[in-house]
């Protein structure tokens, strides 16, 4: 039996379609005919989008055409993937929300916006996919790591239940022995990298590491090799905020009883930094004028 | 979560407290509200719940309607709760699966004009609790067994009486010193204030009494290194040093200390006099063991000598002797680690340290002291001579924002004290007192005060020296602002005594750190539990502390609080048992990833990492855990939780609020 | 309902909310719009308790514990507290949120008069800004 | 190295060897000093009753010192080197008066763009130029001379402002005097006042003042006093017959610039120095000085 696949793309850069398309996995399947792409914006010559199986949408929503796109789509497949972190929490596009929508329009334009015409119009604020439509699977990363790619296309083939894994990076990390305390004070992590000792936790040497409030799911992909986790998996399934863990993590190991300048140096930007790849997903998804509705209380407010 | 579906029976009491909350909160309104509730299973009011009626009313109502949780609308948890639990004990029911609304110190007595709010917000806090209540588990208080032995830290008076209270209560107690011999400060004391006690005549006895006590194990000369566990379960690991004497064969002759030819500073006497390689720090030490000092033995820096080893008759002397590490189990440790002076060579004005005449209080006492370096006549170190106009400075680093900022507490009756030494050794002295006033607080300070002012030849200067300035002949001037003839002052004096701040003793540091306890930032003292409630209790379960290490103390108050703090130790070991508290942190293992978090941010190491079946889990030692909550809100993956005040429980809350 | 202002004050146990009960042994007067919440520690911050209480409409929260250095129950929960509030504040500003919409205090046992002054401040604060509501994720598609 | 050097009135009105030596020194260690013409007075002597003209003076200071490239001041006096110490730290700590100062400097022109590092002699011959250096100039050479440093009350103190050197008991003066082969030790009148700032109020006591300094060192057997601060240099080498008079004594004690000691060593000549300028019996020391 061949599993037809559609893959339609929102706000997106391509890596997550890329990343399926390129996976060996995905070629030996669509060589065995166990798969067959019906449409992708990257290597389909087609207008419109015919029915399929199964759905993968990667890209969050960004503009009115986006939520066109999804309209005429979401009927058409019989399983909806939210593929990739920005289709599942908003993704780095998501940092948008940090700004109105006439002030991007007109950072990117500048002044010859009013004649720039038959551009789909944004949205007030980025959406990812799952807050506004039932999705059947979530999967997350920048692009979903292949293991977990891997995991999707047996779910697929066997009609098994996809599941995301439950627990952090840490656990999957080999450089996690548990411990947690601070050998050095928190850097900057571009400061910090310069002395960093790539085989032990990069929390305890005072590097920002989205490792603890992050899914798991890729292997610790980065860490293992160096690099400390950015946390683009998004945050773990009881949570929706990964800003609001990972500083509860950092202010019980990085407690001080000095002044607080030099840990609030460390994260000069903490919105892009704790909520790179989730801001449109979590419990405050926006800047305040973005999406905030104030109401004027007048005298003392009966 | 959705309250309609609920299985739970819940009853609620409101109580009136009289007109306390009655009288402003309506009630009846709260309980037609709350009745709608369908968990609800009975709701009451009272007009005095906590009266013997209001609980068999309770209790009774709880049978009848089935209800299987509590919410009781009153007063505060810190005095109440005890007896509603108890209620619901009573009842039949895990006392824990009640919820104490205060509905009068947060609501009724804070917002006594705006009664319709009022009511309003004691509905919302009443119902906030009832969704809160639906999660809530029984719990249960765990027995664990105490071992019955303490280890006391610190061979000084307090560490003394702590360990013989201990022992006499038929407790085995490890008393560890660091020094070769117990007995402390104190020790070097020559006599005590106010009544003039030969200090070691009042000392000697207690060190030998503790020396042969059945139940007490004294390790001199040694160190704590580790200590584990928790309360009712410490096991601690204690160094001894190599004494190069054997303890079994030495029979304290001390004829090795005669023949031995190598001389070093002794520290005993402060360093105003030099002892041998092999010593006892003092006549009266216990044990008396000598021990070998390696820096100035002639063996062990160039290879020759070996005279004691030579002169033994017993055969003692054993240069091969390794360090030691004994373990231990404890149920309860008790610290009495002391003080020291202040170095009051950072009190550049008074220049401690630059002129050989200039010496602290402590060494006074070595100096008066009939086993001092001077057997007991007052010579001025640099002038070999004894000085007939001596100067005494009090609060030297004390009360000083540049030093220490609080009083050391003695330093005003050591300095009456000091005056009386040496107007008892040399009635012709002078002495001047510089003091910007005389604390004379204790019992019979001020009579003792009265007794030294009276004396001729003794001046209580009522300034502050500003400074001490050394002559080229040796004798010093100090200059001072004498507000009783408004004009500044210098007198030329013979020897200047400086009463020195007190601090915690070098030791306390690495204690502290083994401990976990806090310490103040100046003079790093312990902390107690509660500066008025538990003065010998720390924020650890199962150690004490006493003595000097506190705070600044004189010898009264250090026994008493030695006492006390044994007293505390007693009570813990002849019960036996100690009972863990009941909110300690939950693990939900299908969240938890292994990353250490919370194992680290634990203050009471009650979180280890664990492997369970090929995945790194957190494990709470419920012994250990206090239910602080920390490991919860440091948890990135909401993980672990704190029994019966979860996470959704707090949502819960938030929610129904809003409502 | 409507537009009366919401105040949750999370406190700890030995000193916030001890200093809230004798505010109302000495029957201090306060604004009864705020609601307190008791934990153990004030260690016990989790940022998400004030994310989801802005979220869901409260107009402040306050965060109160022991007085650093030395008052906490539990040897440095308030310092925990500390840095964890100073990151979310940092993060809440960089959202756009006014600084008096979470606040971290000190409270001791012994100073019910503090508490009172500062629920009161808080909610005339409140009350001062305007109240807040969140659009929900399908409302950026309403033109 | 370029250093802008404040001389300060009192080292231009009256002891101008402070100036003269200094200058003659630095070039010795490849510093080009700036001296620029139209600074105005520290402010020192306000400090007391109008603070805050006392620190526009300062910022004034500033703001012209800015105008010329530099790496640092070098002040010849302690009063103003306290004074434009004191006058950075009261700036960066109250932004407003800075903005108020700004703007009158304004119509001047100037303003203050960057803060300069402030420089005492003490700190220029001990960190600057170092204490090897120093050491090599000396070349092993011992003398027999023990000195009797004086840094002057202004140099260290108010302890809470930054400064070069522990207030209570500094060490880096005593460091060049051994650095330069000579011997010194503590003495008790070391860190007293010179007695200056009272000259003009209450002169007995500032003479009382000066005598004691003067007659401490003698008591401890020092041969020779060095200091660096013009205002101390008045009072115990200027005046230091008129005190010693007072107390019916003759002046002992050779009295040195420190800048003239190391320019001594250096081989610069007397002139050079305006060791002529000194009127304290340096003749006592200078021989055994000059002795190579």
């Amino acid at each position: 039996m061949t599993i037809s696949i559609g893959i339609i793309s929102l706000a997106y850069c391509a890596g997550c379609e890329l990343a399926l398309i390129s996976m060996k996995r995905f070629n030996e399947l669509l060589a065995r005919g166990a798969i067959d792409i019906k449409y992708s914006t990257l290597i389909t010559d087609k207008e419109e989008l015919e029915k399929v199986d199964v759905l993968f949408i990667t890209g969050s929503i960004r503009t009115f055409e986006d939520v066109e796109t999804i309209k005429k789509a979401y009927s058409k497949a019989s399983k909806i993937i939210a593929f990739g972190t920005c289709s599942c929490y908003g993704g780095i596009p998501g940092l948008a929300n940090l700004s109105k929508r006439e002030d991007i329009i007109k950072s990117i334009f500048n002044d010859i916006t009013p004649t720039i015409s038959g551009l789909p119009e944004l949205t007030r604020f980025v959406i990812p996919l799952q807050t506004v439509v039932k999705v059947d699977y979530s999967v997350p990363g920048c692009p979903p790591p292949e293991p977990l790619i891997e995991m999707l296309l047996d779910s697929l083939i066997s009609g098994k239940e996809f599941t995301l894994p439950q627990k952090s990076v840490c656990e999957e990390c080999p450089l996690n022995d548990g411990d947690k305390k601070p050998l050095k004070e928190l850097r900057r992590r571009l400061i910090a990298l310069n002395d960093i000792d790539v085989d032990k936790c990069f929390m305890k040497q005072g590097v920002l590491c989205m490792g603890p409030a992050t899914l798991a799911g890729c292997r610790a992909l980065c860490p293992s090799r160096g690099a400390p986790c950015i946390g683009c998996m998004g945050p773990l399934p009881s949570s929706r905020d990964q800003a609001a863990d990972i500083i509860d993590a950092l202010g019980g190991i990085f407690y001080t009883v000095e002044p607080l300048e030099k840990i609030l140096e460390a994260i000069p930007d903490p919105v892009g930094l704790l909520s790179m790849f989730t801001l449109p997903y979590s419990t405050i998804p926006y800047h305040k004028e973005v999406g905030v509705k104030e109401v004027k209380r007048d005298g003392d407010g009966d | 979560m959705n309250i309609l579906d609920s299985s739970t029976k819940t009853a609620v009491f409101i109580c009136h407290c009289g007109t306390n909350i009655g009288g402003v909160i309506d009630i009846s309104k709260i309980i037609e509200n709350i009745k709608n509730i369908p968990s609800i299973a009975v709701a009451q009011d009272h007009r005095f719940l906590c009266s013997t009626d209001g609980i068999e009313t309770m209790i009774n109502s709880i049978k009848t309607s089935n209800a299987d949780r509590v919410v009781v609308a009153a007063c505060s948890f810190r005095t109440h709760e005890p007896l509603f639990q108890e209620a619901l004990h009573r009842a039949g029911l895990n006392p824990y699966l009640l919820e104490l609304v205060n509905i009068r110190e947060l609501c009724s007595w804070v917002h006594e004009n705006e009664r319709d709010r009022a009511t309003e917000k004691a509905l919302k806090m009443i119902r906030a609790a009832i969704m809160k209540i639906q999660d809530n588990q029984p719990l249960k208080r765990i027995r664990l067994p105490v071992t019955p032995a303490a280890l006391v830290i610190g061979g000084g008076i307090a560490g003394i009486r702590a360990a013989l209270d201990i022992a006499e209560a038929g407790f085995t107690v490890y008393l560890v010193e660091k020094e070769p011999s117990i007995g402390g400060n104190m020790a070097k004391l020559d006599k005590t204030f106010p009544t003039l006690d030969c200090s070691i005549c009042i000392l000697g006895p207690l060190m030998n009494i503790v020396a042969h006590h059945p139940n007490i194990k004294l390790y001199t000369y040694s160190e704590v290194i580790s200590i584990n566990g928790r309360v009712g379960d410490f096991s601690v690991k204690i160094l001894k040093k190599p004494r190069y004497v054997r303890e079994d064969l030495c029979r304290g002759c001390l004829i090795c200390i005669a023949k031995c030819p190598s001389k070093t500073v002794d520290e005993f006497n402060m360093g105003l006099s030099h002892r041998k390689a092999i010593y006892v720090p003092f006549p009266q030490a216990v044990p008396r063991i000598p021990v070998i000092d390696t820096a100035s033995c002639l063996y062990f820096q160039k290879g020759i000598c070996r005279a004691c080893e030579k002169l033994c008759p017993a055969n003692a002397i054993d240069f091969n002797q390794k360090e030691e590490v004994v373990e231990i189990k404890v149920g309860a440790i008790v610290v009495a680690t002391g003080f020291e002076e202040y170095n009051i060579s950072q009190v550049y004005e008074y220049s401690y340290g630059r002129y050989p005449n200039i010496v602290t209080g402590l060494q006074l006492e070595r100096l008066a002291s009939s086993y001092g370096p001077t057997e007991g006549r007052l010579i001025a170190p640099g002038l070999n001579r004894e000085p007939r106009r001596i100067a005494i400075i009090n609060c030297v680093g004390s009360r000083d924002e540049r030093h220490l900022p609080y009083c050391c507490r003695v330093g005003c009756m050591a300095s009456l004290k000091h005056s009386w030494y040496i107007k008892h050794l040399m009635p012709e002295a002078e002495v001047f007192i510089f003091a910007d006033e005389v604390r004379a607080s204790g019992k019979g300070f001020e009579e003792f005060y009265r007794r030294v002012r009276l004396i001729p030849g003794v001046y209580i200067v009522k300034s502050k020296a500003s400074e001490v300035r050394g002559n080229p002949d040796g004798t010093l001037t100090i200059k001072a602002f004498d507000p009783a003839i408004s004009s500044e002052i210098a007198i030329t004096v013979d020897l200047v005594v400086l009463e020195a701040g007190i601090v915690a003793s070098r030791g306390t540091e690495s204690i502290k750190n083994l401990l976990k306890l806090g310490a103040l930032n100046s003079g790093g003292f312990l902390i107690e539990l509660h500066p008025k409630l538990n003065p010998v209790e720390t924020a650890v379960d199962g150690v004490y502390i006493c003595g000097a290490v506190s705070g600044p103390k004189d010898i009264p108050d250090t026994v008493a609080q030695a006492s006390a703090a044994a007293s505390k130790v007693i009570s813990l070991l002849s019960r036996g048992y100690i009972e863990t508290q009941p909110y300690s942190a939950i693990v939900d293992e299908s969240r938890c990833s292994g990353c250490g978090v919370c194992s680290s941010v634990c203050e009471y190491s009650a979180i280890k990492i664990v492997k369970k079946k090929e995945r790194s889990v957190a494990v709470v030692d419920e012994a250990l855990c206090k239910g602080c909550g920390a490991c919860v809100g440091s948890c990135p993956s909401r993980a672990i939780e704190i029994a019966n005040l979860k996470l959704n429980q707090i949502d819960a809350m938030v929610a129904e609020i809003l409502r | 309902m409507g537009l009366e202002p919401r105040v949750l004050a999370f406190t700890c146990t030995y000193c916030a909310y001890a200093a809230a009960e004798a505010a109302g042994v000495s029957k201090l007067q306060y604004p009864p719009h705020i609601y307190v919440i008791r934990l153990p520690c004030s260690g016990m911050f989790k940022s998400y308790y004030v994310f989801k209480a802005l979220r869901e409409g409260f107009d402040s929260i306050l965060w109160s514990g022991c007085h650093p250095p030395y008052d906490c129950h539990f040897i440095n929960g308030n310092y925990k507290a500390r840095v964890k509030a100073e990151l979310l504040k940092a993060y809440l500003k960089q959202l756009g949120f006014e600084d008096q919409r979470f606040r971290l205090e000190w409270i001791s046992a012994g100073e019910p008069d503090k508490f009172a002054r500062i629920a009161k401040e808080i909610v005339e604060e409140a009350i001062k800004t305007p109240k807040i509501i969140f659009l929900e994720h399908h409302e950026a598609v309403n033109k | 190295m370029r250093l802008a050097v404040f001389t300060g009135c009192f080292t231009l009105v009256k002891q101008i060897a402070v100036e003269a030596s200094m200058l003659k020194v630095i070039q010795y260690f490849n510093i080009e000093p700036i001296t620029p013409q139209k600074t105005n007075c520290c402010g020192f002597a306000f400090r007391s009753i109008a603070p805050n003209t006392s620190l526009y003076l300062t910022a004034r200071i500033l703001a012209y010192l800015n105008t010329f490239e530099s790496e640092g001041i070098l002040t010849l006096c302690n009063g103003c080197y306290l004074m434009l110490k004191e006058t950075i730290y009261r700036l960066k700590e109250n932004q407003r008066l800075l903005e108020i100062i700004r703007k009158h400097l304004k119509d001047e022109g100037i303003d203050i763009k960057s803060i300069p590092r402030i420089i005492h002699p003490i700190e220029l011959f001990h960190d600057i130029i170092g204490i090897e250096t120093l050491k090599n100039i000396a070349n092993k050479k011992q003398y027999n001379i023990s000195i009797a440093t004086h840094y002057g009350c202004h140099a260290l103190r108010p302890s809470t402002l930054p400064s070069f050197d522990n207030p209570l008991n500094p060490h880096k003066m005593e460091n060049i005097a051994e650095a330069l082969g000579f011997k010194t030790k503590d003495y008790p009148e070391r860190l007293d006042c010179c007695g200056a700032v009272l000259l003009a109020s209450k002169p007995e006591l500032a003479m009382k003042l000066a005598y004691s300094k003067i007659a401490g060192t003698a008591r401890w057997g020092f041969q020779l006093l060095i200091t660096t601060c013009p205002y101390c240099f008045e009072m115990l080498d200027s005046r230091q017959e008129a005190v010693m008079q007072m107390f019916g004594e003759e002046p002992k004690l050779p009295v040195m610039l420190l800048a003239q000691l190391i320019g001594l060593q250096l081989g610069l000549n007397e002139k050079d120095l305006a060791l002529n300028f000194n009127l304290s019996p340096i003749d006592r020391v200078l021989p055994q000085i000059l002795k190579r």
